[in-house]
């Protein structure tokens, strides 16, 4: 029976979670094989892992699999894609007061201005933005790093002008008001990719009949997900320790990230994200196609 | 054994009122170190105390430094109950404990700059002492770089150097050879003299003890008593080489001695 | 004689840190470490060397420097008094006692987001974390070694007309010293351990900012080299206040 | 039958607890900070977390690595501590470099510790263990070098060897200071313990905290901080005990007569 | 002064040969204890030390218990260099350095059970040993717990518990009364009578060095260098009370009396 390694991070994998939570409900973890779960903070740290060798699979962004690979040396394939921004849905917004001055993305010259990890995924279509409206992001605002976890009391603290917001603190923040949205990054760039699961190629290639299965795993756990709402927010409340209540004003509501049914990653979107990051100078030119695998991507039945 | 009656001059500076120190030792008994010690001394008088190894001088001393309060009795000084240490009792103790921070010169100082004297002042009166001592030259030496007899030497200056009324002086010359020691029973005779200090001084030495002493208190063990107060009857000022002749001199050390003979000093712990 | 033995001493130093550098050196040549984790020492040298005479690397050095001794200099102030006090009084032992057992132990970096908010980015809540931290094991060092000063030294000093007050200063203090410079041995390691880890969760300036910006885009070289900043920081600072020991404590026997 | 002296001592901890508890929720009530809950939410979700099976089990699974790593420290550290203090070529040898290796982030070099020991307990007990082997090994240094030569030099002379004088006169001789190396060592190790969770989690006290701080779960954060408190406050009554039958001949005969009272 | 020759008889045990021992000070200045000194010892042979306060007799005393070594020069012990201490040679320290963490009891037995006696054949020696030095009842307490003088007697039980060839004894009746200070040194001559120790005794008094001795160092200070050397030619076995009223007795005394009175004891640092 062969173990696989798989990193894990909050607050987007319900697949995941499910896998985790509610191993009955699939016929192989813990039969056909072991899951060995790590939780990290963020994906860059993951990367690290995956580079190291130290994990098989992880949750990864766009942006920190493609540093592994640019500057790690990682070689990896991304096997499925966990949520992204679907139209009409949420996508990560900066704030700002109600009463605020700011009116425009303009407007934001000469503001303190939070993001919740400086060079990270969300970066690159900020920067596209800021620079789009004649900002320069390096020399007219003031950027600091403020964790999604505490982005919405650092605005209404006053600690920042502007601030950016993720689920589920969105909901909580607009759930208490007072504050509003100023840009999203759908401005940027539609359907934008967020978390997505890669495994290393190394791995993949020795072991593919145990990565098969795990994809299915993951591909099933999403449909799983999806179908059984009820059950998913008790999952997730499982392993986010988040209150029903407020998992129930967005989770997989229309103010939520997009699924993808069948955990399928959009490698067009994903390809784009990697050309706004060259565009915006934070990585070299990238072809997705390095990361897809002939046969092992989701969905896998 | 003869009851000792406290004698209780009008002029005494120091009373000691039935007295007892009682320690908890680490095998959670009681140990009687005083017992029911009863004393006064006249202000300006040499006492001495006498008494076999652990019968509770170094004690009694505490005591009257104030630096433990007693299990039961009370001591006081000009009347008032002692509650702590003052810059009127000048402690030398058996350990010495000099400040190792400190210089020889440094620790010498400590007192009077602590009394308000001006630093070039005190620092003259110290090296006035240090002389005195027999340690001119090691003005600049830390404790740790000194044998026994010097440390023991720069713990004396530093109690003199801040002119204390009364002297508590535990053994202050035991580790001193014979010409040493002389020479600094001479020295703090004439400091006695000219400053009619009030001096408690515990030794080993009968000698010295008569030599010294307006009075000697001959404690005993088992646990720590009076035992005797002997009024040493002799001319002052004394010099050694007239007093050695002296045949009451002689007669008093004899006594004493003998009188040590007769205790038991080797004492069970109570 | 004296500088002689000096001499073997710092060979002897230099040995471990010559060997700890070999073996890296030998990790990678030898692959034990793909060069993109851990970059061969040479050019990590080389890279330090480059950066330290760059003027924004020393801004980068001054701000972890600022935070570093502004943090470790309140930890020393406030541990030390706090220690003498409750060594010296029972009053105040009954009540500091309680609140450093609840205190110390707590992991300060839970605390860290709350800082933020409160004092903001800049250097106020980083200043305060590393105080939180290097505090405790300066005022544990410093009340135990303050209570059991030697008593007839206190007796001395008592008995030579000291005023209790200044008894803390004039015996306690310096009878202390050993024991508090180990303490804040102890308080300089976590400060730089704990300034490096502020910086690294939320800063735009300083030696930590450099690193986890380089960690996230796989530059190891540069990754490494706040590392070894710190490192040699660590080295110089501890060897300043080596000299300040030998300096306070010429006097004890040990020193 | 207690002294009213004897109650106040007894009273005193738990008046300092209840009345930083206070102090807590004033300065929450006051700053209106959702990063900063009340000292009353907090305590509300203790029951939450202390009821659930699993997180009894994460902090279990903490607390046995903690031991571990406590363990091996203490029993490296003070031979280690001791014979530098007694040796000055062993000090001079480990001395530069356990001050290059200390003040380095053990964060930092995850990626390194990952590629060798991988993400499991054997990381987490490596940063516990460095945590609480800095104070053990220079509070031991410095203990031994305070020990009076000339207690050494009695053992010598009844033919002690010189391992034998480490263990038999180093080691009790400079007890007091090593214990208090302990007990900074023992609030590290609780320190060590949590943070060596924040980067990779799997299971643990750390985990709880820390995932509760990635979703903005406040009042959970500040429970498990006084969890931590309060296993701070029984591991350090625990030392002290231990402490107190150690070296109960170093104690002060009397008290520092110094008290303002 | 007179130049001292080496005396090397046939059976010397201990030989010093021109040791000088120069300390640093944290002045860092050369500061000489110890200047050229040549000594020879006789195996059995029970040798006395006098000399002014500070003038290096500890510091020989380290020399030959081998816990310092000479700065030039050496010491030998049956011909081999002295190069470190053994159980050969037994000191009582000045400071007495009793281990604080064990009681009396457990000091006293040290030495035994490290020499490998069994635990109860060590228990029933060390429990005579504190006997004889009057300590009886006090086997549980802790050195913390114990007066300067009873501490000095542990000291001296703790060495004389593993039975050294050679004893080194610095001042160790220094802290006892006349008459507890007599009692044991009749056990110390009873020891040393009946197991024929060499023992190095360094003392202030001048009487016990007498007493005492087959032979008197007496030494000098600026810096530490011996004196003089005599051989103290009295019967043996030596009992107090008739060896008082003997005139040969009372000259030695008078004679070192006066030669330390020559001496100025008061140097200053080189
Ligand atoms: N802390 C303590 N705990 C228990 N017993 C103690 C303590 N301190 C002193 N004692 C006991 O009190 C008695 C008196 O001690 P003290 O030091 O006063 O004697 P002393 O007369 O000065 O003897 P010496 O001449 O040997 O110095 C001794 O029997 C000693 O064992
Ligand atoms: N560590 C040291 N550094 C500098 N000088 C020292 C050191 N130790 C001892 N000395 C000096 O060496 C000399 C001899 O000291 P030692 O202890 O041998 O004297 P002693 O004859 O035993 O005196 P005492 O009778 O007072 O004990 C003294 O002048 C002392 O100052
Ligand atoms: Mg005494
Ligand atoms: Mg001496």
């Amino acid at each position: 029976q062969q173990t696989i390694r798989v990193g894990w991070t909050i607050p987007a994998e319900e697949s995941k979670y499910w896998m985790m939570r509610r191993p009955a409900e699939f016929p192989n973890i813990g039969k056909a094989y072991n899951i060995e779960w790590t939780q990290f903070q963020g994906t860059a740290p993951m990367t690290q892992a995956l580079a190291a060798g130290a994990l098989d699979c992880a949750t990864q962004a766009p942006l920190s699999l493609a540093n592994g690979v640019v500057g790690g040396n990682l070689k990896a394939y991304i096997v499925a894609q966990h949520v992204f921004e679907k139209a009409g849905g949420f996508s990560v917004y900066w704030a700002v007061m109600d009463d605020s001055p700011i009116k425009t993305i303009a407007d934001l010259k000469g503001k303190t201005v939070g993001i919740s990890v400086i060079g990270g995924g969300t970066q690159g279509p900020f920067n596209l933005l800021l620079k789009q409206n004649g900002i320069d992001p390096a020399k007219d605002i003031k950027l600091v790093e403020v964790g999604f976890a505490v982005s919405e009391d650092a605005l209404r603290q006053g600690r920042v002008d502007a601030v950016n917001m993720n689920q589920p603190f969105a909901a909580r923040a607009e759930a208490k008001g007072g504050t509003r949205k100023l840009f999203s990054l759908s401005q940027a760039m539609p359907n934008i990719v967020h978390i997505l699961e890669a495994c290393r190629a190394d791995f993949v290639d020795k072991n593919p009949e145990l990565v098969k299965a795990y994809v299915r795993d993951i591909t099933s756990g999403m449909k799983k997900a999806l179908a059984n709402r009820e059950e998913t927010l008790k999952a997730v409340n499982e392993v986010l320790k988040a209150p029903i209540p407020v998992l129930e004003t967005y989770l997989l509501k229309d103010n939520d990230f997009g699924r993808d049914p069948g955990a399928a990653p959009n490698f067009p979107a994903i390809q784009k994200m990697l050309d706004i990051y060259a565009e915006t100078g934070m990585l070299p030119k990238l072809d997705v196609a390095q990361f897809k695998h002939s046969t092992i991507v989701a969905p896998l039945q | 054994m003869r009851p000792v009656t406290p004698q209780k001059p009008a002029s005494a500076i120091i009373e000691i009122e039935s007295v007892s120190q009682v320690f908890q030792t680490s095998a959670r008994k009681d140990h009687v170190a005083l017992s029911d010690i009863s004393l006064a001394i006249e202000e300006g008088a040499f006492v001495s105390i006498l008494g076999p190894s652990g019968c509770g001088k170094s004690t009694l001393l505490y005591v009257v430094g104030g630096f433990v309060s007693p299990t039961s009795g009370s001591a006081k000084i000009r009347g008032r109950t002692i509650t702590g240490p003052g810059p009127d009792r000048g402690p030398v103790f058996q350990e010495f404990a000099l400040f190792p921070w400190k210089t020889v010169l440094g620790n010498v100082m400590y007192g009077p700059r602590q009394q308000g004297v001006r630093t070039t002042e005190a620092e003259a009166q110290s090296r006035a002492l240090i002389e005195m001592v027999g340690l001119k030259g090691y003005e600049n030496f830390y404790p740790k770089e000194l044998s026994g007899g010097m440390k023991q030497r720069v713990a004396l200056a530093r109690t003199l150097a801040y002119h204390p009324e009364v002297l508590l002086m535990d053994e202050p010359f035991g580790a001193l050879d014979a010409h040493t020691r002389t020479r600094l029973q001479n020295d703090l005779l004439n400091i006695w003299e000219r400053d009619r200090k009030t001096v408690l001084f515990v030794t080993h030495s009968v000698d010295e003890a008569v030599f010294l002493s307006d009075k000697v208190v001959m404690m005993s063990k088992s646990p720590g008593r009076i035992r005797e107060v002997i009024d040493i009857d002799l001319p002052r000022p004394r010099r050694r080489s007239e007093l050695l002749l002296d045949p009451r001199y002689q007669k008093y050390v004899v006594d004493i001695e003998r009188m040590f003979d007769e205790t038991d000093p080797v004492g069970s712990p109570s | 004689m004296m500088p002689q033995l000096r001499s073997t001493s710092i060979i002897l130093g230099l040995a471990p840190i010559v060997l700890v550098i070999a073996l890296w050196q030998g990790l990678v040549s030898f692959g034990f470490a793909p060069a993109v984790l851990l970059p061969p020492p040479g050019y990590v040298f080389g890279r330090l060397f480059q950066q330290l005479v760059t003027w924004t690397f020393q801004q980068e050095i001054a701000a972890t420097l600022i935070r570093l001794f502004a943090g470790f200099a309140i930890a020393v102030v406030l541990g030390v008094s706090i220690g003498i006090a409750a060594a010296a009084s029972p009053a105040i032992n009954a009540v500091v006692r309680p609140i450093v057992r609840v205190l110390a132990p707590l992991p300060k970096v839970a605390l860290y987001p709350a800082l933020l908010l409160l004092l903001g980015f800049g250097h106020g809540s980083k200043i305060t974390l590393v105080a939180a931290d290097a505090l405790f094991p300066i005022l544990l060092s410093t009340y135990y070694g303050a209570s059991t000063v030697e008593q007839k030294l206190i007796w001395s000093a008592m008995a030579a007309g000291t005023p209790r007050y200044q008894i803390l200063f004039k015996v306690v203090l310096p009878a202390a010293m050993p024991s508090i410079l180990t303490g804040c041995r102890i308080g300089l390691v976590i400060s730089c351990i704990v300034v490096f880890l502020a910086e690294m969760i939320t800063s735009s300036d300083g030696l930590g900012h450099v690193l986890v910006t380089a960690a996230r885009t796989f530059q190891a070289v540069d990754m490494f080299v706040p590392l070894i900043t710190i490192s040699l920081l660590g080295l110089i600072l501890n060897g300043l206040l080596g000299a300040v020991r030998a300096y306070l404590l010429r006097g004890f026997p040990e020193a | 039958m207690i002294s009213p002296s004897a109650l106040a001592r007894r009273a005193a901890p738990v008046l300092a607890c209840i009345g930083l508890l206070a102090i807590w929720q004033a300065a929450s009530l006051a700053l209106k900070n959702d990063s900063f809950p009340t000292a009353i939410e907090a305590i509300r979700a203790i029951p939450d977390i202390l009821g659930d099976r699993e997180s009894l089990i994460n902090i279990l699974a903490s607390l046995r690595r903690m031991a571990v790593g406590f363990g091996i420290a203490v029993s490296v550290s003070i031979p280690l501590g001791l014979l530098m203090g007694r040796s000055r070529a062993v000090a001079a040898f480990f001395n530069p470099l356990l001050m290059v290796i200390y003040p380095v982030p053990k964060a930092a070099l995850m990626p390194i510790i990952m590629l060798w020991l991988g993400v499991g307990d054997i990381t987490k007990t490596l940063v516990i263990f460095l945590g609480v082997s800095l104070p053990v090994i220079y509070h031991s240094f410095e203990g031994a070098k305070a020990v009076e030569e000339k207690m050494l030099w009695s053992g010598a002379a009844m033919g002690l060897s010189p391992a034998q004088r480490l263990v038999r006169i180093v080691l009790p001789a400079a007890l007091p200071e090593i214990l208090t190396g302990c007990r900074t060592g023992l609030v590290l190790a609780l320190i060590t313990m949590i943070t060596s969770e924040m980067i990779a989690r799997q299971s643990g006290a750390g985990n709880i905290l820390f995932n509760a701080l990635d979703m903005g779960q406040y009042d959970t954060v500040f429970a498990m901080i006084i969890i931590v408190g309060a296993m701070g406050i029984c591991l350090d009554a625990f030392f002290e005990r231990v402490r107190a039958r150690l070296v109960r001949w170093s104690e002060p005969q009397f008290d520092l007569p110094l008290s303002f009272s």
